[in-house]
């Protein structure tokens, strides 16, 4: 055994020792696609590896949330804002080699509607109409206007497939991007190669290997022992500070669009008196949950609106400061005592800690939390979300601009204000600047009658080898886009 | 989970019998008494005292170093770990006792009667146990986890299904030794139910092997726990387990690596003590094993 | 004068408690054999042990022990010498031959493996070879088929006779033999004791046999060490020590083994004072009385069967039949056993231990002893009279119930009416319950002051204090349980007794004492016995009517003192031959 | 004999038959549903049925049983409702790893527990003897995770000698798959050898006791000789049923380990396919365990009648 060890000492890790540049990267994550295809399969996983990489549409997102041109070179919008007129990039093809024109666009855009059943088909139920002008020249107009559609056509929706391709999108990803899937195991990695036929500029790395953990604590150690280059996302930051110290490393911090929300069923009867929701908003000192579940890594932002949007509203994190005295207040008020609700979380790291920070502080105010931890994401799926037999629960709300759907009636919040919903649908289709303004007032207003307690703004976190350049440090989208690294 | 024998040492028959250092066990067995009884005294201080709520979070302590304040720190939520170790006794021997209680509660009765009806009945009962014997305690627990939810009864009761063929598969071997003494013969003859023959004559007979098998149980039960904790099948928060308080200063390891000693230390007293008190009682119990008289 | 093949001067064995061998000393002459002889625990194996170095290693010993043409003492030896000593020069067989050989090893590589260990052959090839030749001369009849055999494929008499062969492969010097053929049956016993006596005279092996039955000694050896609690009490010819014992233990304990003479109450010599049975107290429940009432009005006529021989292949003979109602009639008997993997390889194949059309009476009153040899069918005879296995045909009437077919329930009665006492005192006792809880079984519907006063008398009808009844079975000696044993057998009244080898485990001494106690208990309650045992001196003593069994049938029976005396069968006689009395003996070795 | 194998067989299939309900009647009652599951949170409860229907779970249970159970007997284990993939690859790849991590950490633990058992049998008395056997005892008692995490800790993360995780096929990279291997195995293996090693002492000294092993003594065999040459077969036996069931139970138990290495060995498959209620995969994945366990039990049986003649006879 220890001659083994001996033989094998030197030979681990990225270390290049030639003069040749290391265009391999490893990269560890921590969910994992249980398949390729996110046109049937819900989840962060299968985008943030094949967005942008392997897949691409006509927009994407830069790390800073900007929508910028991919296979769209540029675009024009008419002054009503209904029709847009997108101009092609030319001698684009797919990994298969059929090429991508203007028809692919109509084919992947219509096929949405019927063939998509996860990642937000109705995304696109603004389009009213898709008309191949030339083979590179596609017009799409809206049924009304909207300025969430754009946005929106950066994620997902908005991937442009070729006929050719979709026989078997489970297994087999045929996209425009810079690489193609060359491997998949499920449950342990995913590797990706360049794709020689790129239309764009080649990428830097040109071996990317997914590796999927389980366990926070295996991905740090797989960092700290030189398997993998780099962790997107890092999940429990109390591993975060080894690295800081550490010069091999790097550790960059930036904004990711996941709200950690501690969620009340505003249409169940324990919640559904506004003084009683407005208690649990002055009981929780949030900055204890921070520093105690999260490390104090996160930002306090007391809606469901990031940084990165621009009718974020800072303020908004102060409006119910750690009180209390006002939220027994409060409680009295409403008449409620002895108040004992169904507290069932979702069986993940960040919800368990949070929730006995949470359950101890609602025990001084007299609200007694009954914790059940639900198995995530199947059970916690069927009986908090589907079936909204809960009082509360907390639970990261990681889309991009989710602040939307939480206010529809029917989702599991069950926060239905008419006024809000209405500032929401004008909201998207007023000129630019009044939609800032209109998104801003619906938010506060959700916060005002504490829809949910949104906790904090859970940071994202990404580790690396010292050496590496280019690392994407926001996620404004679902991607994760390996076109800038460099080393 | 440490895939130690579910059907523990005892498994092998009541003639394959570990004999250890020391006359009759004695000195195994007190000391497999004394750390058990460290863990129980902890368990049943820990119900009215600890030092510190172990339950609660405080965001003014977080992870204090072992000192005059907190004699062994405290957690990433402030706690303190004595008062969590001094708690989690109670979840540790809880998940034994309720563990083993089930294996032997369902084994013992099915191995006793398939002992006692030899032919057809045995060979039936016999096959059902090998089957169960095929869905290892661990594969319960993940599939009565998905189906029950995690938490500490699942645990307890995937553990308990999980050992009792072992117990079955003991009991039988030793009822069918049991079975073929004369005394048995001659509570026939005197007229005696099969029923008060299984009461009185097997059970008491058999239960010198069963309770080695029961304290070789109780700590590949407690060990068990602890990988299901890591696993997230364990005991839920905020409720202190050894296994949890494992799993969570894993996190730790380079913040405070002494947070991951004091569960594991716990845990290996009380697996050690009851591994010694297996062997102490096997030895005691084995009839070879007594000075003749 | 040559000097002694073995000395032993001064030997003490002791445990860190206790001392168990207190200073013996004897010699062992060239080609001498020595027979060493006491009851259970008297420290004749330890002695053995301790010649041969293999104490347990809690025991020490001290004193010399010397073998000739050896200069160290063997109790100081360094192991290295000893292990040249064993087996070459010294050689050891077991009592035990079912554990004795390695199971997992040929025979004929165990019997090799002793001569290259000691380089006594050149090669393995040479080794085998003379372990075939061995295996020969200890009488296996296929000696190259039984070398290439596994032990289990060999009965306990050829298991023996391979020990045998291994011991004397080297010709050693000196051979202990620890109780050698207790394990055997009588016939099997007579064969390999036979054996052992050649082989020794063969080679002038000095022999040391140890053994508890003096009859074994009179057999094979010179002169006999009579050993008692640790010590040797006598010292001397064979024929002078079983004719004129000195010592006072050895007196008893040669009275004792005589169950040819009785005193003038016609009991037999025991070592302690004579047990005083008392009194039945009336019997309290009406309906025991009834019986008792019936019993007294109608005396059992003693019922003399007639001396049979029944002969395999001819007409179905039904032995000892009773006109009228007999206590047990059964009839055309046949048991047959499933029985999992094959037999011997050379026995014939013991598949079946079963009855084969077995069909006899017994009167009421009637003392019938029943004999056969391990595997004869008479300890399941014996079970199917006690309604504890059924017949696979044939019917059993008990006392006029058919019980061979009868329900648990329709047995209740039955079972109150026929008990059984059993061969081993420490298995048949449950060693987790109270004397009281034992000998109270079986009975049923009774209040607990009435058992407690039950069990009282009973006790004190075997002899024994009514204090015993909170204690364990562990607590007693061999014979004071099987007083138990047969307290609880008598406590429901029960008309039939049926015994399997009731007093075989038990020291001589205490062997006499038993019998006496049974004999006077089958009188006092007027029982019908079914007394199964392998020892003719026993069933002569005890019964009346003797039925020989072997291979599944009876073979012949009659009054005991007609078929032991004028044999017809040749297996009864063989069984008569191999079991001398001690006159017998007596007058054979002082010849 | 032919008969008695026949049955034999026989009995097996049965058994394999009755388990296969156990495990399909004990996943039907799995709660969560796998449409939902599939589809996330933004599906329609209309997009829900669509799915449920597409993935045949409408239809009653004995049909699905015998659906699933017939394609089974032919090898099929179906189509994965997650990566929509065959299962029986998936699980084939994943029992690779399980059984040659459990295989390679076994024969290190016996490398380790039979000298080591031996040795602190022979020396039972002696303190050196009971040192050994308190090393075992410690052991056993030290949870396998926690063991892989040390040894990651100290191996991978602080000297970095070797990967923290991960799995190379052997086909791909020897080298690479044997660095791999080691920390997982040695981690998997100490338990087991601690475990191993008290089995191996108390059937070596419950040997020692044997009277064929005194009768060796007497034949002038020394006590090593007498132990080697007679003992250690006899003492195999009871260790090699220990063996066999730690074998067993480690196809599942070894997922604390894959955990802690990140492996995509059968356990951790089994994990995250019941998390995505992938119940056909489930189903596979339980029923491959469970057959392989009663099909080790079959073969610890046969080795039996190889090492003892008297089970030989038998049939």
């Amino acid at each position: 055994m220890l001659a083994s060890l001996g033989l094998v000492g030197c030979s681990v890790g990225t270390a290049s020792t030639g003069t040749e540049p290391d265009t391999s990267l490893t990269v560890g994550l921590l969910a994992t696609p249980g398949n390729l295809d996110y046109t049937t399969t819900a989840g962060a996983a299968i985008p943030q590896a094949l967005l942008y990489n392997v897949y691409e549409g006509l927009v994407k997102l830069d790390n800073d949330g900007t929508i910028m041109p991919l296979l769209a070179k540029s675009w024009t919008v008419s002054g009503d804002g209904l029709v847009y007129d997108f101009q092609l990039n030319e001698g684009v093809t797919f990994s298969d080699g059929s090429p991508f024109t203007a028809a692919s666009v109509k084919f992947s855009l219509e096929r949405v509607k019927d063939n998509w059943s996860a990642n937000g088909p109705a995304y696109l139920d603004p389009i009213a109409q898709i008309e191949v002008v030339s083979d590179s020249q596609v017009r799409i107009t809206l049924s009304k206007p909207s300025n969430s559609w754009l946005f929106n056509m950066s994620g997902p929706v908005g991937t442009m497939f070729t006929e050719s391709g979709i026989a078997d999108l489970a297994t087999d990803a045929v996209g425009t991007g810079p690489y193609t899937v060359s491997s998949f195991k499920t449950g342990d990695s995913l590797v990706l190669a360049t794709n020689a036929d790129y239309w764009g500029e080649a990428p830097y790395m040109s071996d990317v290997t997914l590796r999927y953990f389980t366990d926070a604590t295996a991905q740090t150690n797989a960092l700290l022992s030189g398997d993998i280059s780099l962790i997107s996302g890092i999940s429990q930051f109390q591993l975060v500070d080894q690295f800081k110290s550490n010069a091999d490393f790097q550790v960059l911090e930036g904004a990711s669009t996941g709200e950690v929300t501690l969620s009340m069923n505003n249409a169940g009867a324990a919640f559904s008196d506004v003084r009683v929701r407005q208690a649990v908003m002055y009981a929780i000192d949030r900055q204890a949950v921070l520093d105690t579940a999260n490390s104090g890594y996160g930002l306090l932002i007391g809606s469901m609106v990031p940084p990165t949007d621009l009718w974020y509203d800072a303020s908004l994190a102060d409006l119910y400061p750690y009180d209390p005295d006002k939220a027994i207040e409060l409680l009295d008020q409403a008449g409620v005592s002895d108040l004992s609700v169904a507290f069932k979380i979702p069986n993940l790291p960040y919800a368990v800690a949070g929730a006995q920070v949470v359950k101890d502080q609602l025990d001084k105010v007299g609200i007694t939390a009954n914790v059940t931890v639900l198995e995530f994401p199947a059970v916690w799926l069927d009986e908090v979300f589907a079936n909204h037999d809960y009082d509360m629960s907390l639970i990261m709300h990681s889309e991009p601009r989710d602040a939307t759907s939480f206010a529809v009636p029917s989702y599991y919040a069950g926060y239905d204000s008419p006024e809000v919903i209405a500032k929401f649908a004008q909201a998207d289709a007023a000129d630019a600047a009044t939609h800032v303004e209109l998104m801003r007032e619906a938010t506060r207003t959700m916060t005002e009658e504490a829809a949910a307690n949104w906790l904090y703004l859970q940071p994202a976190i990404s580790l690396a080898d010292a050496d590496l350049l280019g690392v994407p440090k926001n996620t404004p989208s679902l991607a994760l886009d390996l076109s800038t690294i460099a080393r | 989970m440490t895939a130690v024998d579910p059907r523990g040492p005892a498994a092998t028959g009541p003639r394959r019998r570990p004999v250890t250092a020391g006359r009759n066990g004695g000195a195994t067995l007190w000391a497999g008494l004394v750390l058990v009884g460290l863990v129980v005294l902890a368990a049943v201080v820990s119900v009215w005292w600890t030092p510190f709520d172990p339950e609660g979070v405080f965001p003014d302590s977080i992870l204090q170093p072992p000192g005059t304040a907190y004699l062994l720190g405290t957690d990433s939520f402030g706690r303190d770990v004595f008062s969590s170790i001094l708690r989690g006794a109670q979840i540790a021997l809880l998940v034994g006792t309720v563990a083993v209680g089930i294996a032997a509660g369902l084994g013992v009765p099915f191995g006793i009667v398939a002992g006692m009806n030899p032919g057809r009945l045995d060979q039936f009962m016999m096959r059902g146990n090998d089957i169960s014997l095929a869905f290892p305690a661990l594969l319960l627990a993940i599939i009565f986890g998905a189906i029950f939810g995690a938490g500490t009864i699942t645990a307890m009761v995937a553990l308990g299904i999980g050992t009792a063929p072992a117990f079955a598969l003991i009991a039988r071997s030793g009822t069918m030794q049991i079975m073929s003494r004369e005394y048995v013969l001659a509570a026939r003859a005197a007229g005696k139910s099969g029923l008060f023959i299984g009461v009185r004559h097997i059970l008491p007979n058999i239960s010198g092997m069963l309770i080695v098998q029961a304290s070789v149980s109780f700590g590949i039960a407690v060990l068990a726990e602890a990988a299901l904790s890591y696993l997230g099948l364990g005991t839920p928060p905020p409720t202190p387990s050894w296994g949890r308080m494992l799993q969570e200063a894993q996190g730790y390891l380079f913040v405070e690596p002494l947070l991951i000693l004091w569960p594991g230390i716990a845990i290996a007293i009380l697996v050690l003590g009851f591994n010694l008190l297996g062997d102490g009682l096997r030895d005691r119990f084995d009839p070879r094993m007594q000075v003749k008289r | 004068m040559t000097p002694p093949t073995l000395s032993v001067r001064d030997l003490r064995v002791g445990s860190p408690f206790a001392e168990l061998l207190h200073g013996i000393s004897f010699d062992v002459a060239a080609g001498e054999r020595v027979g060493l002889i006491g009851e259970s625990g008297s420290g004749k194996s330890l002695t053995a042990t301790s010649v041969m170095g293999l104490l347990p290693e809690t025991l020490t010993a001290t004193g010399t022990v010397r073998l000739n043409g050896v200069d160290a003492n063997l109790l100081t030896a360094p192991e290295r010498s000893l292990n040249q000593l064993r087996g070459n020069t010294l050689a050891m067989v077991f009592q035990e031959p079912m554990t004795a050989l390695n199971p997992l090893m040929r025979v004929g590589a165990q019997v090799a493996e002793i001569m290259t260990v000691h380089h006594t052959e050149p090669g393995r090839r040479q080794a085998w070879e003379r372990a075939v030749t061995l295996l020969a001369q200890v009488k296996l009849s296929n000696p190259r088929a039984a070398a290439q055999a596994f032990p289990h494929q060999l009965s306990g008499g050829q298991r023996q006779r391979v020990m045998l062969a291994m011991a004397m492969a080297n010709n050693p010097q000196l051979l202990l033999c620890d109780e050698p053929t207790t394990a055997l049956d009588v016939t099997v016993q007579a064969e390999v004791l036979k054996l052992l006596a050649n082989l020794v005279a063969d080679r002038s092996t000095a022999l040391l046999l140890i053994t508890h039955d003096i009859a074994v000694v009179a057999e094979v050896c010179q002169r006999v060490l009579v050993m008692y609690q640790g010590n040797i009490v006598e010292d001397g010819p064979v024929a002078r020590v079983l004719t004129a014992p000195q010592h006072a233990h050895t007196q008893k304990l040669i009275a004792a083994s005589d169950l040819s003479a009785v005193d003038a109450r016609g009991r037999l010599h025991t070592r302690s004072r004579p047990v005083i049975v008392t009194p039945i107290t009336p019997a309290v429940d009406s309906a025991q009385r009834t019986i008792e009432a019936d019993a007294t009005a109608a005396p059992i006529l003693p019922h003399r069967a007639a001396h049979q021989h029944l002969e395999r292949g001819g007409p179905p003979v039904i032995f000892n039949a009773v006109a009228g109602a007999p206590a047990i009639r059964v009839r055309a008997l046949s048991r047959q056993y499933r029985r999992r993997g094959g037999g011997g390889l050379f026995a014939p194949a013991p598949v079946v231990h079963g009855l084969r059309d077995v069909s006899f009476d017994v009167a009421e009153g009637q003392r019938l002893g029943i004999v056969g040899e391990s595997g004869s069918g008479k300890s399941t005879l014996m079970r199917i009279l006690c309604a504890l296995d059924r017949p696979s045909s044939g019917t059993v009437d008990v006392l006029g119930q058919p019980i061979g077919t009868a329900s648990e329930r329709q047995l209740r009665d039955f079972r109150s009416q026929v008990q059984i006492v059993f061969q081993d005192p420490m298995g048949s006792l449950d060693p987790r319950m109270k004397v009281r809880d034992i000998v109270a079984e079986p009975l049923h519907n009774v209040n607990r002051a009435e058992v407690r006063a039950r069990v009282e008398a009973q006790l004190s009808a075997v002899g024994l204090d009514a204090d015993v009844m909170g204690r364990h079975p562990h607590q007693f000696s061999g014979g004071q349980r099987q007083r138990i044993s047969i307290a609880r057998a008598l406590i429901s009244r029960p008309r039939i007794l049926v015994a399997d080898e009731a007093v075989s485990a038990l020291d001589v001494s205490v062997r006499a004492q038993v019998l006496n106690l049974l004999a006077d208990l089958v009188d006092e309650y007027q029982l019908t016995l079914v007394f199964v045992s392998h020892d003719l001196g026993v069933i002569r003593h005890l019964c009346d009517t003797v039925a020989v069994i072997s291979d599944g049938r009876i073979v012949e029976g009659g009054p005991t003192a007609d078929v032991l005396d004028h044999p017809l069968h040749p297996y009864t006689r063989q069984l008569v031959g191999a079991m001398p009395s001690m006159h017998q003996l007596a007058r054979r070795v002082s010849n | 004999m032919v008969l008695v194998v026949l049955r034999r067989i026989g009995l097996f299939a049965a058994t394999v038959v009755v388990a296969s309900i156990v495990t399909f009647l004990m996943l039907s009652i799995l709660p969560g549903n796998a449409a939902r599951i599939a589809l996330g949170v933004q599906a329609t409860e209309a997009d829900v049925a669509a799915q449920t229907k597409a993935m045949g779970l409408d239809r009653p249970a004995v049909v699905r049983y015998l659906d699933w159970f017939g394609h089974v007997l032919v090898g099929d284990f179906g189509t994965s409702t997650v990566s929509r993939r065959a299962i029986g690859p998936e699980i084939t790849d994943a029992l690779g790893i399980t059984v040659i991590l459990v295989l390679t950490s076994v024969v290190l633990a016996l490398l380790f527990a039979v000298p080591f058992g031996i040795l602190s049998a022979v020396r039972q008395r002696k303190p050196d003897g009971a040192i050994l056997s308190g090393i075992s005892q410690i052991g056993v008692a030290v949870p396998g995770f926690l063991a892989g995490m040390l040894l990651v800790t100290v191996f991978a993360v602080t000297l970095r000698w070797l990967p923290a995780g991960g799995w190379v096929d052997p086909g791909d990279d020897l080298g690479g798959f044997l660095q791999h291997l080691i920390l997982p195995a040695i981690a998997l293996g100490s338990v087991q050898g601690a475990v191993l090693s008290r089995y191996v002492r108390s059937s070596v000294l419950e040997v020692t006791r044997e009277d064929f092993i005194r009768t060796a003594r007497a034949k002038g065999l020394g006590v090593g000789r007498a132990l080697f040459r007679h003992g250690l077969r006899n003492a195999a036996v009871p260790v090699m049923t220990v063996l066999g069931l730690q074998i067993a139970s480690l196809l599942v138990g070894a997922v604390v380990i894959e955990r802690v290495f990140s492996l995509p060995g059968l356990g951790s498959l089994l994990l995250d396919k019941v998390a995505l209620r992938d119940l056909p995969a489930v189903q596979g994945i339980v029923l491959v365990l469970v057959v392989f366990v009663l099909l080790l039990n079959f073969l610890v049986d046969l080795a039996f009648t190889v090492i003892d003649p008297r089970l030989r006879s038998a049939s």
